[in-house]
């Protein structure tokens, strides 16, 4: 495969492809499955956390992360590249909370990751994210959930996976979708659908779980008001949900 | 402040607000238009008033709209009265800021805005903000311009809660002529914007032309 | 050593200060307060202090009343007077109802414009004056001599902050008269004057409408639509409009018009021929 | 508002008033300096030095004397002379000189004294330390010494009062000593 | 609280300029009908951000039955007072009668203008009956200009106040006719207007002291107001 | 966020200085900020801090707002009292709030209060005191309750209990008079609000309400106007005017309609 296009990242080859971007798709196909469901009241996203030796004190690894308040998000691909996506998005979405004193809709964020993972697709001197993003959401508009690829382009999804799993999990999630599903299925959804794939026993030591959903809370006057938050759960509450399917 | 002389009020009702000002353009003490346009649309549902230095009203106007236009597209939704409230005044503190080199130069734009509009429930939401845009959240009414402590002094009278929008109206318009007739810097007639949830009911007054 | 109690006495300290050429003519048996003797602030300049305290950052500013349009003409029939009613503080309005015509005596009007207590103390001396002059020649000031003795009275103050600009007019025996006064000590006659912040706004109306021969009510008309143009472009002016008229049995108050009103009336009617 | 004595003898002594305020700001391990001044300007070079110090401490391999704190306060109050406004009192003990004690003056300049007092009441106790400071104290003498001298410019400058706060920095210990209001040395008070 | 300038080694002279003045702060108002005059002010007497005294009038009715109403500073308030006291008893002494209304008013302004040069930093309020027994009200600038009133407000909350008097006594812009104007309604007027100004001016609180003047009298009430 | 802020804003604008001064020579003066006149405290009681101040913000003698926030929102177990500048505290506080959150994003720990302390002081000492904040910083992190003041130059102190604002002398009086070491959560509360009071009822700056903010650990109680001492009382009469009482000269009405997707945009002049 190494003819003289692949090597300059902005270049099209003669069949109107950009080389470096199919080669950090493959990146990402390689990369440790992360799957998203969207339910009526809420979004889940979940990963698998392998790590390459068991001498690795996995309970310092983390691949499910906040973004702001109401937005989080996994990767699947290669962490240090996702880390400094995680940085940038975080840094928009308190600018933006800065300028309008909301959080940012999730579509405006999504939006603001893309346009960073384009901007490297046409800049000389570097290379594409090796990530696809999973980006979980919750606003006035409802629950969100979106899958960003390296090329920067973004589709919003009912559910998705991404990583080396991907497929057989987007056949089991296709099977398993119903848009009426509520979170807590959703979160048991997303664990059976993680299961699948996964090597060994599945425990709540090596899945991690985020989800997006409306809470309830008074606000400084005292009213009672619905905001969305975004939340990582402990392991004790994937346990629970382990001891629920087994 | 001073310079061209206003006089603005918004003042909220039972599920409306209304915002008033004045029509003077005046450079100090020479009157030169009576059709001065202060308050401006931003939204179906939310208006801005621009009091103080008029060529800043102008600019400002021009791109207040312009950022609404951007986030329209961007956002692909209209903007809320209260997130456009918070929009302008990160946009007035901008111009508070200075470099730490020279943390003597400031340079805000002299204007003070009030806002009105109704939110998505069409709650009624008003504010005003000082030059550097400090926001001041009321729920009964706000005002700025030239005029403020005569609007402050009739307002805090006759302002009461649950105003029907045709009784807003009288209470703002008879707020706004008792108060520039006070003022030798705003008047020449008023304009007054009712904003319900159905459409917004647009009225100028007879007010003294002196 | 004697306590010092000229505190206790009736007439102020400060007399002293008071120019010789004022209180010569009229060392009379007046009440004590009713010429004045001025107290001046316990400083080394005081004229230095009252400018200071007056100026626009001074920490306790004292705020007088100001801003206005007057005018008066002379013509055939006469002498007409026309003055607006707003007094001012800073923006602040302070009042819609000021009678700037100075009545000072059944033959002599003084208009107003400056600061108003100067206007109407020295205007109301002024009429002491006349009166006297009268009692002691059996015969009636002449508009003349009354303003020159008002440029006397206030030039004495000269530097002093006084602010003043008056038109004095009456009717003598040589006919209607017609003087413009000011605390700078300046007198000028003529046919037509108009003072304060808004009399460019009416010198375009009357220069333009102005003629010797005008009728009486023309005249008037010319007058107030003189002060309200005036009072439409100035923040300064505004109110009701005063008219009056000088003639020879004395001056008469024409009428006082609410310039609210005068809008909508001028407003419908057609504007004059160009030619 | 403060002012200190600080000496040397086998040990350096510290002592500051305010209200409240605890102006003894310690720097390193056995280094702390007195601040008079812009409290504003004086706490952010504290905090400058403090920094400068711990990189030191770590790229040396061992604890800075005294003298390197005083040359890092002088040359910041120096270089920012027109924008600062520091009047700095620093103390301490090390390895290589022991004891010892250095004033940074408005202007920026630095003097090894064996004491220095400094801040709006310091002009009070020229005389009384000049009168009364000998080389070569003991401790209990030198708090003694200090206290006195701090308590006399208490009671008579407007803008220090309150408490004194002591810091005895020795070879093996810092000992801070705080002495309210009502414990103070009394002297005339006509 | 550790301030900047107090921690100062070094003391910048002060530059000390004369200023005879203070403001006391506090507003005067007077209504006039046409058989009464209302006229009423706080009782806030403030400097800066302090307070100096919660309860000092600013009201002083004097002996012909008017009352005089002075605001600014407080000193010259008093000093005026007493000055203005002084000769109407001197006139009760010469002429065997009270002084009237008006000539009183004619009176503080000649009084004020004799300070023209050192003005007394008062704002002045005279209500009263005028000698048909109608209420009148005449107001003073510090050198003395006077004029005649149905309504006047003066002082720290005038601007708040005077349009909303303007609004309720003048009707100016009101297509409907007024209702005729009681001694009670103008009293209600003056304790909205100054509950309203007190909301408002820092400097307005704590009471409200009303005086109301009529044919028979004068009668005087003291209500409270808010006290931030 | 750089897609939806299209106008050049990156770092500070000077475009109107010139400007500004140019105006300043013709007569024009420059506009007053709002400004909190203000009394702000803190007090470390035995599990925690007390925050408290009072809600008048003024312009000159006017008050502008008789119910505004001074204690604002810092992160999660943190929260700082403003006086000052209003606008100033108001978007200080926001730009180290906003800092704070990023921070404990990245460390995945609870900001502690001495890090808001430095970052505050930090920000403030490098303007010199032109951005007119002070602030009373209270908290409770791995160290327990922390209290802290910030004066506009930077400058701070670490205290038992503090005041700040024009009314601090007041509400310092009630403090020195009945602070203890080791109160209870209500004690506390009961003394910020009786120096709350006492700043709104001597101090002309300072008025309204009481807000309270009790900072415990794991727990923030924001008594938001927890005490209402200056409730306006009920006017004498209704100013309401009659339907057709004003004179109209002209009248427009327009009817929203329902919009079906895609508004267009406004491109009037």
């Amino acid at each position: 495969m190494s003819n003289r296009y692949s090597f300059s990242l902005t270049t099209f080859s003669s069949s109107g492809k950009l080389g470096q971007i199919e080669y950090a798709l493959a990146a990402v196909a390689q990369g440790v499955t992360a799957i998203g469901i969207k339910a009526a009241n809420g979004v889940v996203i979940a990963t698998e956390k392998k790590t390459p030796s068991f001498l690795v004190d996995e309970t310092t690894l983390t691949k499910v992360a906040s973004i702001s308040k109401n937005i989080g998000m996994v990767y699947a691909g290669m962490g240090p590249d996702a880390r400094l996506l995680l940085d940038k998005a975080r840094k928009s979405a308190q600018e933006y909370k800065r300028t309008y004193c909301e959080e940012p809709p999730t579509l405006m964020l999504v939006k603001e990751v893309a346009s960073v993972m384009q901007e490297y697709t046409q800049s000389g001197g570097v290379r594409p994210f090796g990530v696809s993003l999973l980006i979980a959401g919750i606003d006035e508009t409802g629950p969100m959930l979106y899958q960003v690829d390296p090329s920067g382009s973004y589709w919003a999804w009912k559910a998705s996976a991404i990583g080396k799993n991907m497929i057989n999990a987007k056949t089991f999630l296709e099977k398993r979708y119903s848009s009426t599903m509520e979170i807590e299925d959703a979160v048991h959804t997303a664990i059976l659908t993680l299961k699948e794939g996964i090597e060994g026993q599945i425990s709540e030591t090596n899945i991690e779980i985020g989800i997006a959903q409306q809470i309830e809370t008074t606000n400084r006057d005292g009213e009672l008001v619905k905001v969305g938050v975004f939340r990582s759960l402990s392991n004790a509450e994937i346990k629970d949900y382990l001891t629920n399917i087994a | 402040m001073e310079y061209n002389g206003s006089a603005i009020i918004a003042m909220t009702g039972k599920n409306c607000v209304a915002i008033a000002a004045d029509r003077r353009f005046g450079v100090q003490a020479l009157t030169l238009g009576m059709d001065f346009q202060k308050i401006f649309r931003v939204t179906d549902r939310t208006y801005i008033g621009l009091s103080g230095l008029a060529t800043d009203v102008t600019t400002l106007n021009e791109r207040f709209r312009y950022k609404v236009n951007m986030y329209r597209l961007n956002e692909e939704r209209e903007i809320g009265t209260k997130t456009f409230a918070h929009m302008v005044s990160s946009s007035q503190y901008e111009k508070r800021q200075a470099i730490p080199e020279f943390p003597w130069r400031f340079g805000p734009y002299f204007v003070e805005p009030v806002i009105a509009g109704l939110e998505k429930d069409n709650t009624p939401f008003i504010c005003s903000m000082d030059t550097i845009g400090c926001i001041n959240y009321a729920k009964d009414f706000v005002v700025a311009g030239t005029a403020t402590e005569q609007l402050y002094g009739v307002c805090e009278s006759f302002w009461e809660p649950d105003l029907e929008p045709e009784d807003l109206f009288e209470t703002i318009s008879q707020a706004l002529l008792n108060a520039m007739d006070r003022d030798a810097l705003s008047g020449w007639g008023g304009i007054v914007h009712v904003i319900t949830p159905t459409g917004v009911i647009t009225r100028t007054l007879k007010g003294r032309m002196d | 050593m004697p306590l010092d109690l000229s505190f206790l006495d009736l007439k102020p300290a400060a007399a002293r200060f008071m120019p010789a050429s004022v209180l010569a003519p009229l060392d009379g048996p007046l009440e004590h307060d009713a010429i004045a003797t001025f107290d001046l602030a316990p400083v080394s300049n005081p004229t230095e202090f009252i400018h200071n305290q007056m100026s626009k950052d001074a920490e306790h500013r004292i705020h007088m009343a100001k801003g206005t349009t007057t005018l008066a003409f002379k013509f055939a029939k006469g002498v007409v007077v026309a003055v607006d009613s707003r007094a001012t503080m800073g923006p602040y309005i302070g009042s819609s109802n000021v009678k700037k015509v100075i009545e000072i005596n059944p033959f002599l009007l003084g208009t107003m414009a400056g600061s108003a207590a100067d206007c109407q103390y020295w205007e109301r001396v002024l009429g002491t004056r006349a009166r006297l002059y009268e009692l002691r020649n059996k015969e009636r000031i002449s508009v003349a001599a009354a303003s020159k003795l008002l440029c006397n009275m206030v030039y004495g103050y000269k530097g002093m902050g006084l602010s003043m600009g008056t038109m004095v007019t009456g009717w003598d025996k040589k006919g209607p008269g017609l003087y413009y006064v000011d605390s700078d000590g300046q007198r000028l006659t003529n046919h037509l004057f108009s003072v304060g912040s808004g009399s460019t706004y009416a010198y375009g109306v009357l220069d333009a409408g102005y003629d010797y021969d005008l009728s009486v009510a023309d005249a008037i008309d010319l007058a107030r639509r003189s002060i309200f143009h005036a009072t439409y472009r100035d923040a300064y002016s505004g109110g009701s409009v005063n008219v009056y008229h000088v003639k020879e049995g004395g001056w008469e108050f024409i009428s006082k018009t609410d310039v609210f009103d005068l809008h909508y009336e001028y407003q419908d009617q057609p504007r004059p021929a160009l030619v | 508002m403060e002012k200190a004595p600080s000496l040397k003898p086998g040990e350096v002594n510290l002592g500051v008033t305010n209200r409240v305020t605890d102006k003894l700001t310690q720097i390193h391990d056995r280094i702390f300096c007195c601040r008079s001044g812009s409290a504003a300007d004086t706490q952010a070079i504290a905090d400058i030095v403090h920094y400068y110090l711990q990189v030191f401490t770590v790229q040396e391999g061992q604890p800075p004397t005294v003298e390197v704190a005083a040359n890092m306060f002088q040359r910041l109050v120096y270089d920012n002379k027109d924008q600062l406004m520091a009047g700095i009192i620093i103390g301490g003990w090390d390895a290589v000189n022991g004891p010892s004690v250095y004033s940074i003056p408005l202007g920026g300049s630095l003097h090894r004294r064996p004491f220095a007092i400094g801040g709006s009441g310091s002009s009070y106790i020229y005389g009384y330390c000049d009168a009364t400071y000998k080389e070569g104290m003991s401790r209990e003498e030198c708090i003694a010494f200090t206290k006195n001298a701090v308590s006399l410019a208490m009671s008579r400058d407007g803008s220090s009062g309150g408490t004194i706060r002591l810091a005895i920095i020795t070879k093996d210990k810092v000992e801070r000593v705080f002495v309210p209001g009502n414990e103070l040395p009394v002297f005339y008070e006509g | 609280m550790e301030a900047f300038a107090s921690t100062a080694p070094v003391r910048v002279p002060l530059e000390h300029r004369f200023s005879p003045y203070t403001d006391n702060g506090g507003t005067t108002l007077a209504v006039a009908g046409s058989d009464f005059c209302v006229i009423a002010a706080d009782t806030r007497q403030s400097e800066g951000y302090n307070i100096n005294t919660r309860y000092s009038p600013k009201l002083y009715p004097l002996s012909n039955g008017s009352v005089l109403a002075i605001g600014g500073m407080q000193a010259d308030a008093s000093t005026l007072a007493k000055r203005v006291e002084q000769r109407l008893e001197w006139y009760q002494f010469k002429h065997d009668k009270p002084m009237n209304t008006q000539a009183v008013a004619h009176m503080v302004s000649t009084m004020l203008y004799g300070k023209r040069f050192f003005p007394y930093f008062a704002w002045v309020t005279i209500g009263g009956m005028d000698e048909n027994g109608n209420g009148c009200v005449f107001s003073f600038d510090p050198v003395g200009t006077i004029e005649k009133h149905l309504w006047q407000c003066s002082g720290s909350s005038s601007k708040l106040i005077q349009p909303f008097l303007d609004s309720q006594m003048g009707h100016k812009h009101e297509l409907l006719p007024p209702g005729e104007l009681t001694a009670q309604r103008a009293t209600l007027l003056v304790k909205d207007g100054f509950t309203s100004a007190t909301e408002r001016d820092i400097y307005t609180g704590d009471f409200l002291e009303i005086y109301t003047i009529t044919r028979d009298g004068r009668t005087r009430e003291l209500i409270e107001l808010k006290r931030d | 966020m750089t897609l939806a802020e299209p106008l050049p804003t990156g770092g500070f604008s000077f475009d109107n200085v010139a400007r500004n001064a140019m105006l300043a020579a013709r007569g024009a003066k420059p506009p007053k900020a709002t400004s909190t006149g203000t009394t702000i405290v803190g007090v470390i009681f035995k599990d925690g801090v007390v925050l408290g101040a009072d809600t008048r913000a003024t312009a000159g003698p006017i008050v502008a707002d008789k119910n505004c926030e001074k204690i604002h929102y810092l992160a999660p177990n943190m929260y700082c009292c403003g006086a000052g500048t209003a606008a100033d505290t108001e978007f200080t506080t926001a730009l180290i709030s906003s800092k704070l959150e990023l921070h404990s994003l990245q460390t995945g720990r609870q900001s502690r209060v001495v890090t808001a302390m430095t970052m505050l002081k930090q920000m403030l000492f490098r303007y010199q005191g032109h951005i007119g904040a002070a602030l009373v910083l209270g908290g409770y992190d791995v160290n327990g309750p922390q209290l802290y003041t910030i004066a506009p130059h930077g400058s701070t102190d670490k205290l038992p209990f503090v005041t700040m604002g024009s009314g601090s002398l007041a509400a310092m009086a009630v403090f020195e008079a009945k602070w203890r070491a080791n109160m209870t959560r209500d004690e506390a509360v009961a003394i910020v609000n009786d120096a709350i009071e006492a700043g709104i009822f001597n101090d002309l700056g300072s008025g309204s309400n009481v807000d309270v903010c009790v900072i415990t650990k794991d727990n923030v109680e924001y008594l938001r106007n927890y005490n209402r001492p200056n409730e306006r009382g009920v006017k004498e009469q209704s100013y309401r005017f009659p339907r057709g009482t004003t004179t109209v000269m002209s009248r427009k009405v327009i009817n929203f309609v329902d919009v079906i997707e895609g508004d267009a945009m406004d491109v009037t002049a």
